[in-house]
């Protein structure tokens, strides 16, 4: 086998590439280029948009490219195909099914989303009630999906759907690609709290998928999905910010900016939010080393159970601080933001979009749970829904 | 020697006709109804409490068309409306009735009685200051005390002039004033003096603002050459604006004890039915040890929310202290309570069709009204004499 | 049946017993016939001290003897006895049990202690493993017990002990009253965090006790023990304090009287703890009122967990107001406090002390248990120990 | 650009053998003992660390006889020894070093090497200031500083005479000392100045306090008529002062880590071992939950006092802040996970034979020593810019 690619191996290569390929040409040339050249996420390997490089030299190739003003694949907008869906079709899909959906996924032609989530299966995954039934050489899907984000655009979505009720819950699923244009899947818009549709309802109403759309065995589903699941873990936002540079910063600008909102109750509370903003970050720096290292700690969990919880007070402090104009409210209207932005809007909002970061994702009970069984090695609860079939658990 | 903190039977009473008629008149798919239309308040609920029940003239004596109950009975009332999360100005217009009562006012009591809707004109944010001297002795402190948003402050001066007639006309504004939208009658603090506005009159602009509460939407009210009434000046009109800011800060921790009751209740309940993992989600120990803290919160601000209403109704001199400490301690649970119920409920509680971010944000927002707790603290720091560093 | 008793007929009888019975007198006899007169416990039947009137009626009683300069049984040094014993013996013992046990330990002449917990056996007191074995007419008692206050000083003991460990738990056991001074019987000091020994450990070894000792059936005696433990979690302090009237009174007059050592950080803190001192102190007036009324709320439970939480967060604070002089303590000796005073002594001493506001009587843990299903209604979890026969349990 | 926050393999290495040395030495049996012992601290074990390994002097430079390490093996060192509570004055030790280093003094850091305590003679709960004029430029601060306790400040001035022949003699007490009773030699602050006392020296005395904390025994140092030597005057003093001070605080957050890491480990190791209802108390979701949280605010403490430490080895301008920021996090933690130590053992976690309650007192002791969390907050408010309202 080869010896490891280093740092320079790739900017070299990135050299040649930028000296071939004209970043201010056409963009979606550009970036299938950039996937046939390896130099997607170099860490896959070739042929897929990679050449097997350590994964942490990813971001020196994404530097290189973002230095020559070269086009990006919008990751934020893709996030779900990046950073669920490929590592899934990657693992456990066929060389068909890679070929088929890793290059218009990471160039963005292709949109993803995750159909996991049930209005009846939410922390509880496993439980899902989507049925997909053998019809022929394919399968019929019907059920309710929920939480679904850019269903409304996506090509493609990742299903998880049960094949045999009359076996123990995780024995009874399987996992899909699903055709978001064939008939009978119909997305409808789920407006939230804040007023906003971010999210989506997706019904499959007798959704004919082909059976080279199933990614994994008949009845492997919940292995493949945790394979999906554990990557939407372990990805954490990209860089590390500078000092106040999260909502903390907005709340120490309010303070100083405008001394007349100070009240003295008030700024001892800004001073251990201060301190607790900054601690976290410095957490998440320390996490970003031991993962360039290779060294992969358990503190993404912490980092996100710390997030939601930090940012759901920085915000509360920050409405009360406002006083009056914390009454006040930047508008109800049922936009359909692809990016969740908590610095953008006011105050108002941010305090009540941060609600969904303890719920999202993984909500923080169900991680405090992850955290005191993996990491500290508590024992389990006594389980009472591992054993029967699931068509006969409570619900 | 202690107030009596428990129910009567009779506000038992009251409480059930009242949860009855809001349960009839005012569920949460109404009420999320007139939030999101362009009304302000939910008119024909207002209609039945205020005109066909006359609860809202229950702190106005009989022979002016009151029901004569007091203020123990009106925050009973207050605390169904906040379970109800329901959209009538019916605190405003107790505040206003405060003020009146305090001024023997007979004319806008009895408009009061008459089902109308009378506003005090500061913003929602406005709380009790420290001591009853303040507006007067401290003219300085009247900005900090009517808001602490300097931009907000700038538009917020009402200018007493005279008319060619030597009568008096007002012009200016106030901004983030709730429960104003429908009102017959503005009580405008000027010039150091309390000044009644009919709505009706020209020159009165209302201009409702997107609040953060769509329940009680605020409106920013401007005054061109409003002819007044004088009600009164100097450290009458302080005492009367202090007696019902005190009362509206008493009174709200009512309101905030029924909302936070409701997100309780309805946390419990959807915990108990909501199954995960082929269990209870309600059977979960970690969240039912959350939900018992949340409990005992809950036990004492109901004992704090009834010992500040029993101070209000029999005006005792505690009433200032009561009313700042219910503020510290209900604001926070009832926000507490919205953000557990939201919480707990999960991705569904999130969910516009839910009704958990109307009591959310009916939470946090009422956190603010009459001051913040971290306002309330500074105001007990005083009347405890446990000063600053 | 006769007409219930009022407060006049109380304080006339009160007036005639004081007319008859000099209060300067001796001591004792004045408590026995005080008891005699049926005006101990009012609200206890007829020749066991009482005269059937209504409990709330106690206060008006009491107050007219204190104001009579009457002297009193030492409520506080009998607690165990007054608030737990008699409850139980009264409910459940035999007509000779009431008899012989209930006068000297009203006039305290005899102590009692509870010899309930154990170290395998905290929270789950039904798990108790001292064991009672048949032995002729009587019973062998063997086990260990700890956390027992005045176990040195009583003169009876409530056991609880397994007499079937072949059933369920909660199906052995039996409800005995131990005698102390029965050979075989050890007390051992148990020391705490506070240097001092409140505490005992009681060694029973081959323990012989007359079956005229047993309280209830056998078998039967985790009801019995049910009766004691009610009562032990509705007996809360006599009296509403008056404001400033607990701990945090001694925290605002530190704060008032040392203003070297304010700091702004603290101020708010030491607000927000007056705020809650002065919220759970009308919670209890709350409380009184209703119990005066005969209408008991379940704020019994609220009052202790809060009253533990606030106690430990107040001396907390306290500790770190002093700086220095909070690093520096008031003595370590092992002395035996018959009574806890969480006033008397310096703060640290405070701050150690309330530690164990929150484990005895019934750890928080176990009260927030308590709350969630007696008065929310939540469901209870799933048992693994109610059905097997206590011997096979996992321990 | 930041500072390596992770361990690196040798400082992994030190670790591992100073766990197992103090396995071996230091138990807590034996830590209680020494507690309760009219001992000041485990002499057996300081002669192990600072004679036979040297691990006292990590941080003074070879050539006059230390290790040559740095602060940030410092402080790994003291997470263990937080983690074992062990009575040895090793921070107060490290903190006098910084002092010297800072003065570059030969003498005495070789003195150190020798593995003599050497402790800076300054209350334990003295804090580094906003910034390190403030020694010199606000004298009025000073006693503040030093204590905030008035009674025992007024026990707490050193004043600087003349001897005949011109030498200095120090008269004057010095309250609430730490890691002082075995010190050879005292760093005394006096008259704008530091000075460096023998403790042989006739007129020095030591009395030893009853302590929260008896792993780490307080002393007042008092001196009637003590030669001295003068190290250093008017800034050079305030400047090394003040880098001991700030290194105490950004090191002991090490020793807090630690400490707090060994009640969670010894929590989770008794809920997993204790059975109650048939099930080990560690399977009930509250105390999972509870437990989780605590990893968390672990997890992020490490951070802090690595990068406390970091700064402090690379004597990054950052220090202040970093230090400033550990203590207000650190301590708060350290303190929360004794307390649920001795809440989730139950019982036995509050008797006086098992070792939760000496971590306990040391935790809340080290949350008021180098100042305390609110004291570093408004350090930080100033270092900031969030200025009081």
């Amino acid at each position: 086998m080869a010896a490891p690619v280093t740092a320079d191996d790739l900017l070299a290569r990135v050299d040649g590439f930028l000296a071939a390929h004209d970043p201010a040409g056409d963009r979606l040339e550009f970036l299938r280029a950039r996937f046939d050249a390896g130099l997607a996420w170099v860490h896959y390997p070739v042929g897929l948009g990679g050449i097997g490089a350590p994964r942490v030299l990813q971001s020196v190739v994404d530097q290189r490219f973002a230095a020559a003003g070269a086009p990006d694949n919008r990751p934020r907008r893709i996030s779900i195909g990046l950073g669920m869906a490929a590592p899934t079709v990657l693992r456990h899909g066929t060389a068909a099914q890679r070929a088929r959906y890793l290059r218009p996924l990471w160039t963005g032609e292709e949109v993803w989303c995750q159909l996991f989530s049930e209005p009846g299966a939410g922390s509880d995954l496993a439980g899902v009630a989507t049925r997909a039934v053998r019809d022929g050489d394919g399968w019929l899907v019907d059920g309710q999906k929920v939480w679904t984000s850019m269903a409304h655009q996506a090509r493609w979505g990742i299903l998880l759907a049960r094949t045999d009720p009359a076996v123990p819950k995780h024995q009874g699923l399987t996992y899909f690609v699903c055709d978001m244009h064939a008939p009978g899947v119909e997305v409808r818009p789920l407006r939230q709290a804040t007023g906003e549709a971010e999210f989506n309802e997706v019904f499959l109403s007798g959704v004919r998928l082909a059976d080279e759309l199933r990614i994994g065995a008949v009845g492997e589903g919940w292995a493949v999905a945790r394979t999906t699941l554990m990557n939407e873990r372990v990805a954490i936002g990209g860089n590390a910010l500078p000092r106040e540079g999260g909502m903390i910063g907005v709340l120490a600008r309010t303070w100083r900016e405008r001394p007349e909102l100070r009240t003295p109750a008030l700024h001892d509370e800004v001073l251990r939010l201060w301190v607790r903003a900054e601690a976290l970050r410095l957490t998440g720096v320390r996490l970003r080393q031991q993962l360039a290292a290779g060294e992969p700690g358990p503190e993404g969990s912490a980092m996100k159970l710390a997030f939601a919880a930090l940012t759901q007070q920085i915000s509360g402090v920050e409405v009360e601080l406002l006083g009056a104009e914390g009454l006040r409210h930047d508008g109800w209207d049922a936009t359909r933001p692809e990016e969740v932005d908590l610095i953008g809007r006011g105050a108002t909002y941010r305090w009540l979009r941060a609600k969904g970061n303890s719920i999202e994702g993984g909500t923080s009970e169900i991680l405090r749970n992850i955290v005191a069984e993996r990491v500290l090695g508590l024992p389990a609860e006594p389980r009472t829904d591992t054993g029967a079939a699931w068509k006969d658990l409570p619900r | 020697m202690n107030l009596d903190l428990r129910y009567t039977e009779d506000q038992e009473l009251l409480r059930d006709s009242v949860r009855a008629m809001l349960a009839d008149h005012a569920p949460w798919t109404r009420v999320l109804k007139v939030a999101e239309s362009p009304e302000p308040d939910d008119a024909d609920l207002w209609r039945l409490l205020a005109v066909e029940t006359g609860l809202a003239a229950l702190a106005v004596p009989e022979h002016l068309g009151g029901a004569g109950g007091g203020f123990a009975e009106t925050a009973v009332v207050l605390e169904e409306l906040g379970r109800a999360c329901a959209p009538v100005p019916y605190l405003g217009t107790t505040v206003a009735t405060r003020a009146l009562l305090h001024l023997g006012d007979t004319d806008l009591l009895r408009t009061v009685a008459a089902g109308e809707v009378i506003a005090l004109a500061l913003p929602f944010s406005a709380g009790p200051p420290r001591d009853d001297r303040e507006f007067v002795s401290k003219p300085e402190v009247q900005p900090h005390f009517v808001t602490r948003n300097s931009d907000l402050a700038a538009r917020s001066e009402v200018e007493v002039t005279l008319s060619g007639d030597g009568e008096p006309l007002l012009n200016g504004a106030v901004h983030s004033v709730a429960e104003a939208l429908r009102a017959r009658v503005l009580l405008v603090p000027a010039g150091g003096g309390l000044y009644a506005v009919d709505t009706s009159a020209a020159g009165v602009r209302r201009e409702q603002v997107v609040s953060l509460d769509e329940t009680r939407p605020l409106c920013d009210v401007s005054l061109w050459n409003v002819p007044a009434r004088l009600l009164a000046s100097g450290e009458r009109a302080a005492a009367a604006l202090d007696a019902a800011l005190v009362t509206g800060a008493a009174l709200l921790a009512s309101e905030q004890l029924g909302l936070a009751q409701w997100c309780l209740d309805t946390t419990v309940e959807h915990l108990r039915t909501r199954y995960q993992f082929g269990r209870a989600v309600g059977s979960f120990q970690a969240l039912k040890h959350r939900l018992a803290d949340l409990w005992v919160e809950l036990a004492q601000a109901r004992a704090v929310a009834r010992h500040a209403a029993a101070c209000v109704a029999s005006e005792d001199p505690d009433a200032r202290l009561a009313a700042s400490l219910a503020q510290a301690h209900c604001g926070p649970v009832a926000v507490r309570a919205a953000e557990e119920c939201v919480q707990l409920h999960g991705g569904i509680g999130f969910t516009w069709e839910h009704p958990a971010h109307l009591y959310l944000k009916r939470a946090k927002s009422a956190a603010i009204a009459y001051g913040t707790a971290a306002h309330h603290r500074t105001v007990l720091a005083t009347l405890t004499d446990l000063t600053p560093a």
